[in-house]
């Protein structure tokens, strides 16, 4: 790599000169974020200048391979990357599951034509994915998913349910499991396959959840037809791509709390419930909650740390993912149910002004579902029991 | 006293479980919500309440009521509980009612209470003005004015507060925020001059408002009680209040555990209904212990509320703190072991888990009441 | 009954004039406790005095026919007693496996005879019992037990070891839990039987504990020889006898707390740890877990009060008792917890007189067995799932 | 910094480990109680930690030692965690060294530091006074009497305070009880004339002792770092302590942990391992979940101690907070999942249940180091 310092300095010089102020605030609303795709909108000028010169850059995907339109970082150049992003507060210029999922299941699976066919666009943005996984009567047990792609001639026809999906109805492709032998046992006979969503047969319904917000959908495949070569590795064992992406999925999601960021707890807990002479909360109960939480979000967040660091040094055992799934989808759920105590009245409101539209409860309810998404937190600790531990019949 | 309902409490409570699952189950709350409906109960059921002598429950039968107490309201709450009933059983027939019948001259319960009996008038109460319930940082300032008083100050949290035909105010007439003695309780008028009502959209679409008074007069008729010494009976009538949501609680928590058992014993996952799992075998036989024992701990309090009632506040505080956690443990479960589809609108267990935090939150949360058993004890 | 008002007087009367002030004291240590039985000793002259007046009315077992020793009382009448002995502090005259355990079996299995003989020498305290049930390799599956009882003519031959037997090494006799059909399945095949513990063939070891006491033993048999008539019930049906008694040992467990006896444990803990000038306990997260304690105290005491009233009114489940059973043990364990906590540094002192030879750490290791002894924790919310809430598999 | 031992600190952890396992299993524990020792650990297996360079582990190179530093520290505890073994690593590598090292002169460097390093001097620090770790709440009195002082006041929880050859003393020399100006530490020889050492045998089985001043008299060199300023050099030392404590629990905990696993593949219930059932799987899960994160959270805090010495207060916090309650659940679920043989003295998991217990009180509870974490967070 080049000069750790130098690098460094070049990158907050860079990051310094190109990240509009407004870039650099804390996101406070679902319009912060931006996806890319077809129909993708800027929801101000400062967010498009901002992710245009991360594109350029091939910033979007740092450790992606310049070839694909990625920044060619290595491992301690994206780490300063990040450190230097986190430090002024910059926003990540793009969110995409084509970035977070996709794009690391092609890097490993797919051939050179479906990488570069899909990673460029993935990097700039142009193409917003979604993934087709569960369905309906496959939740947890994922791998008993009966949507089924009927071979004819170089195509196959895919007929059937997934759920869950999320943006489904923004998205511009699905990657998606489909079951291409009805014959083999239940984690084989899956292939791993692209297509496009305006494809003639595809059809999706939002699901209004418990938070009142719809990010996932149902979605409907009615003899979708897509050619064989859409299939990402080999045909019947798209299980093992799956499973390989899981794994980055769950990663992300342990890592979504909002760990060390905006205002300590304590302090937001303050503004509502108050404090004594000595600066105490005016709640002793709800401090202690708080400390034994903020003790339980700083071990976690050494953990998290740690286990970069035993991959780096390849000491670390691959189901870790899903211990550190569990614990910090769990820990976030804490986090709301905590904050919601601390709010009292001001936090049931659901739509006033005062309350940003009921930001904080609609966002408690979004927490809930932390524990089931990507693997509930049961099927966790089963692969925990099973695969670290090694117990009998787990 | 045996801890069981008698004869009588069982079949009133038939009699509410009748009407409440037959005219309210939770798609009526549902419709009201989706309709955005102005009133946010209807009125039509409250009638129906009230001809069943549900609305006079705690009016003593000289004023047109039935003259029971809190093991009766608390039946009637569990079975609101179990459907998410919005009505306004709580604000009238129990707060509103209790604070009249306690603290009432012959004159005020003449006034108000066979209109609460008969339905025809309904009533709240204002006591919170913080995030978090704490009575006695009552800072509502009420000041001598003439020959009443005139308000000044804002009120949170006010249970049916945008529907209601009169407000019962605690207020500060002396010492300051944090001190028990200089609380009055004042009947007023929401039509009043400067008195401001705004409605409050809350998570579990039930009702509350936020109310504002802008020197808001009121004659000296108008103290519920004595001046100055609203302290004790605010405490008295919030433990009703705790009693009753506590109840209402316990019938939210059976509810939702009684669902998820049955979704245990349907929902198929690897093969095997999800109820064969040991993991969530033990996590159920968990949740139905501490359900069983947070509805005895709760009718312990209702009990000691008919036969001490000055003597009811430690029973009262366990019962509130119990259900809380309780129903909070209830509907994270209920949630959890329902998986995605607990997350969607579609299913009905999200209303019980927003209304298990709004039910947490009121008349102080488990936290509160935690704090105050220690106090009671001195520790 | 007798007129209840009446009854109350009549016994709060006799109690004043009978029970010695000493035993109206909190029992402070195991020589408190009178067990009876052959080698019994009195530890104080009160002692002796309380047990014999209270022998004499038959209120060692107030419930019990009047044949049998007992005091004839029916359910009101009893409680009454209960509840003056309990507003006097008045210590119970007599604790015994035979009157809680063996007692209630014989009144409802047993034959004339073995009532006859074995009742009224409880009800006097002239036999100490024991329990024989556990065995080394049958914990909480006590139904999978090896000690076999062969036929020969109108003898049974035990051979076979039982562990966990409370005070073998004292008692006089044993009930105990045998394998008369070795070919029948787990649950048939098991007989109860009665048998003196000076038998040929008997001997027992004492089990050190964490604790440092020995409260149970390993218990031996080898060829005990014992008549055929002491099987209580029908032989083979012995798991019927084995049940209903564990019901009554697990009623037993769930109350065995100090709910509500001595003193606060706010006050216990502030005695260490001191107060501010409020009034609060000098350790705020300590304070709030132990009101969080209390508040499930409280509350079980009042699902304990509530159980015996739905009993009453005949609406209770029979298998409620494993629900009260591991309640009652998990707080219990919370309590002393708690204890150990509030004692700080003087509660890890394991010998000196200053304390009281370890008294509290002592104690607090003696409730870890609370959530094993009776049926583990594990074994009550099976109990729960199967029996209460049907859950399949269960 | 990686969250990663080393190369040479995972040498060091195999060495300490060799030595540990071989020489001292938690027999050795059991032998030394069984015989009541009164030394209460082996001097010879001390000799060999000297001579693996154990003892002078924190003392600088220039006065014999190795200048390591608090990971070095942890990883030693932690394998003293693993078998229990009573040793004084803590009391004088750890807490007297690092007291010496931060505080002490030139001459009180050389004059202890050289023998610690070799294994011929033994010390102890002595902190505690009350039920309950209060540094700030030191009360035992130090006043000014001709060129010295005179130490008046009792200290309990003193580990190995009863076989050791120098104490370190926090005293008062101003202010009063729950300040932190006007501590001060003394070097105190035990043989000094008013001074009397009671041995208190513990529920675990290691070294303490109560002790107590009476005019005890040191001249004006034994005071350790500034007078009155003792303070912030007492907390650092704690600190230290404290990491170490909760390294021992990490190493306890892991053990406990693997002792239950390995319990849970053996035995059979209702024709089943009890590994097999799902509901201990989960908890066994969980558990494990619980142990590596607390292993990060103390790594993270005695890498904070050696590479940002002046702000680990809070990793520390957290670590020691931690450690107390992964290793209290450890301890538990192993004697619970142990069932009956769990709670015979026969089986060692009472051990380690015993010795949990001792390390979450010593140098602040969870409790007491939640609350610091709450104070130096401004809530």
């Amino acid at each position: 790599m080049s000069d750790p310092d130098q690098f460094r300095r070049e990158t907050r010089a860079w990051l310094e000169a190109n990240c509009p102020p407004e870039m650099r605030k804390p996101m406070t609303s679902e319009g912060d974020t931006y996806w890319g795709g077809r129909n993708a909108k800027f929801s101000s000028e400062p967010q498009r200048v901002w992710f245009e010169r991360m594109r350029d850059k091939g910033w979007t995907v740092p450790d992606w391979p310049k070839e694909y339109g990625g920044g060619g970082l290595d491992r301690a150049e994206h780490k300063v990357l990040r450190e230097e992003m986190a430090a002024m507060g910059a926003r990540s210029p793009l969110s995409s599951f084509g970035i977070w999922m996709l794009g690391p299941a092609l890097l490993k699976y797919g051939n050179e034509a479906q990488k570069k066919e899909h990673l460029p666009d993935i990097a700039a943005g142009l193409i917003r994915w979604c993934q087709g996984y569960s369905e309906p009567n496959a939740g947890s047990d994922l791998a008993s998913l009966q949507t089924r792609a009927e071979s004819d001639g170089d195509d196959f026809v895919i007929t059937g349910q997934k759920i869950w999906t999320s943006y489904a109805n923004y998205a511009d492709w699905i990657f998606c499991l489909v079951r291409t032998d009805g014959a083999a046992k239940k984690h084989d006979g899956i292939s791993f396959i692209l297509f496009d969503m305006t494809s003639k047969g595809v059809t999706t319904k939002p699901i209004l959840l418990i938070s009142g917000a719809s990010p996932f959908c149902e979605t409907f495949f009615d003899g979708v037809r897509v050619p064989k070569s859409h299939v990402v590795g080999t045909v019947n064992r798209g299980w093992d791509v799956a499973k390989y992406l899981l794994q980055h999925e769950r990663a992300m999601i342990s890592g979504m709390g909002e760990r060390g960021v905006g205002r300590p707890l304590g302090q937001v807990a303050a503004d509502s419930v108050g404090s004594d002479e000595q600066g105490r909360l005016d709640d002793a109960m709800l401090r202690g909650q708080i400390s034994s939480f903020e003790i339980d979000e700083a071990a976690l967040s050494a953990a998290a740390e740690r286990a970069v660091d035993l991959a780096k040094a390849g000491q670390s055992h691959p189901a870790f993912s899903s211990a550190m799934k569990y614990y910090g989808t769990e820990l976030n759920k804490r986090r709301y149910e905590i904050l919601m105590s601390a709010g009292g009245v001001d936090a049931l409101e659901w739509e006033s002004e005062r309350s940003k539209g009921g930001a904080r409860p609609r966002a408690w309810l979004r927490t809930k579902a932390n524990s089931i998404e990507g693997g509930t937190s049961e099927v966790m600790l089963g692969i925990v029991a099973k695969r670290i531990l090694d117990l009998p019949g787990a | 006293m045996a801890l069981v309902l008698t004869e009588e409490q069982s079949m009133l409570r038939d009699s509410a479980r009748g009407l409440i699952s037959d005219k309210a189950p939770v798609s009526h709350l549902r419709a009201l919500r989706d309709a955005k409906d102005a009133t946010g109960f209807s009125r039509e059921l409250w009638k129906a309440f009230a001809e069943m002598g549900f609305s006079g429950l705690l009016v003593p039968e000289n004023f047109g009521g039935s003259g029971l107490g809190a093991v009766e309201a608390g039946v009637v709450m569990e079975e609101i509980g179990r459907t998410l009933m919005p009505s306004p059983f709580l604000s009238t027939a129990v707060l509103a009612a209790s604070a009249l019948t306690r603290g009432g001259s012959d004159a005020q319960k003449a006034a108000h209470l066979p209109k609460i009996s008969d339905g025809s008038l309904l009533a709240a109460l204002a006591v919170d003005e913080g995030a978090k319930h704490r009575p006695l940082q009552t800072k509502l300032q009420a000041s001598r004015s003439g020959n009443g008083f005139k308000l000044n100050g804002a009120k949170a949290f006010v249970v049916d507060g945008h529907t209601v035909d009169l407000l019962i105010v605690a207020a500060r007439t002396a010492g300051s925020a944090g001190e028990r003695n200089g609380l009055t309780l004042f009947l007023v008028d929401p039509k009043s001059k400067g008195l401001a009502v705004e409605r409050t959209a809350m998570v579990d679409s039930h009702n509350a408002a936020r109310i504002e008074f802008d020197n808001v007069e009121v004659n000296a008729d108008s103290v519920l009680g004595e001046v100055d010494q609203g302290g004790a009976l605010l405490e008295g009538v919030l433990n009703i209040g705790r009693g009753a949501v506590a109840s209402e609680m316990v019938g939210l928590s059976e509810e939702v555990f009684g669902r998820t058992v049955t979704y245990l014993k349907e929902r198929k996952q690897f093969g095997k209904l999800i109820g064969e799992f040991q993991a969530l075998q033990h996590r159920a036989a968990e949740l139905y212990i501490d359900i069983e024992i947070t509805r005895a701990a709760v009718l312990k309090a209702l009990q000691t509320l008919d036969g001490d009632f000055a003597n009811a506040s430690a029973a009262v505080a366990v019962a509130k703190a119990r259900a809380g956690t309780t129903a909070t443990r209830a509907v994270q479960e209920g949630v959890q072991m329902h998986g995605g589809m607990g997350m969607t609108d579609q299913f009905d267990i999200g209303f019980f888990m927003k209304r298990a935090r709004v039910c947490q939150e009121l008349f102080g949360d488990s936290n509160y009441h935690a704090d105050q058993l220690a106090r009671m004890k001195s520790y």
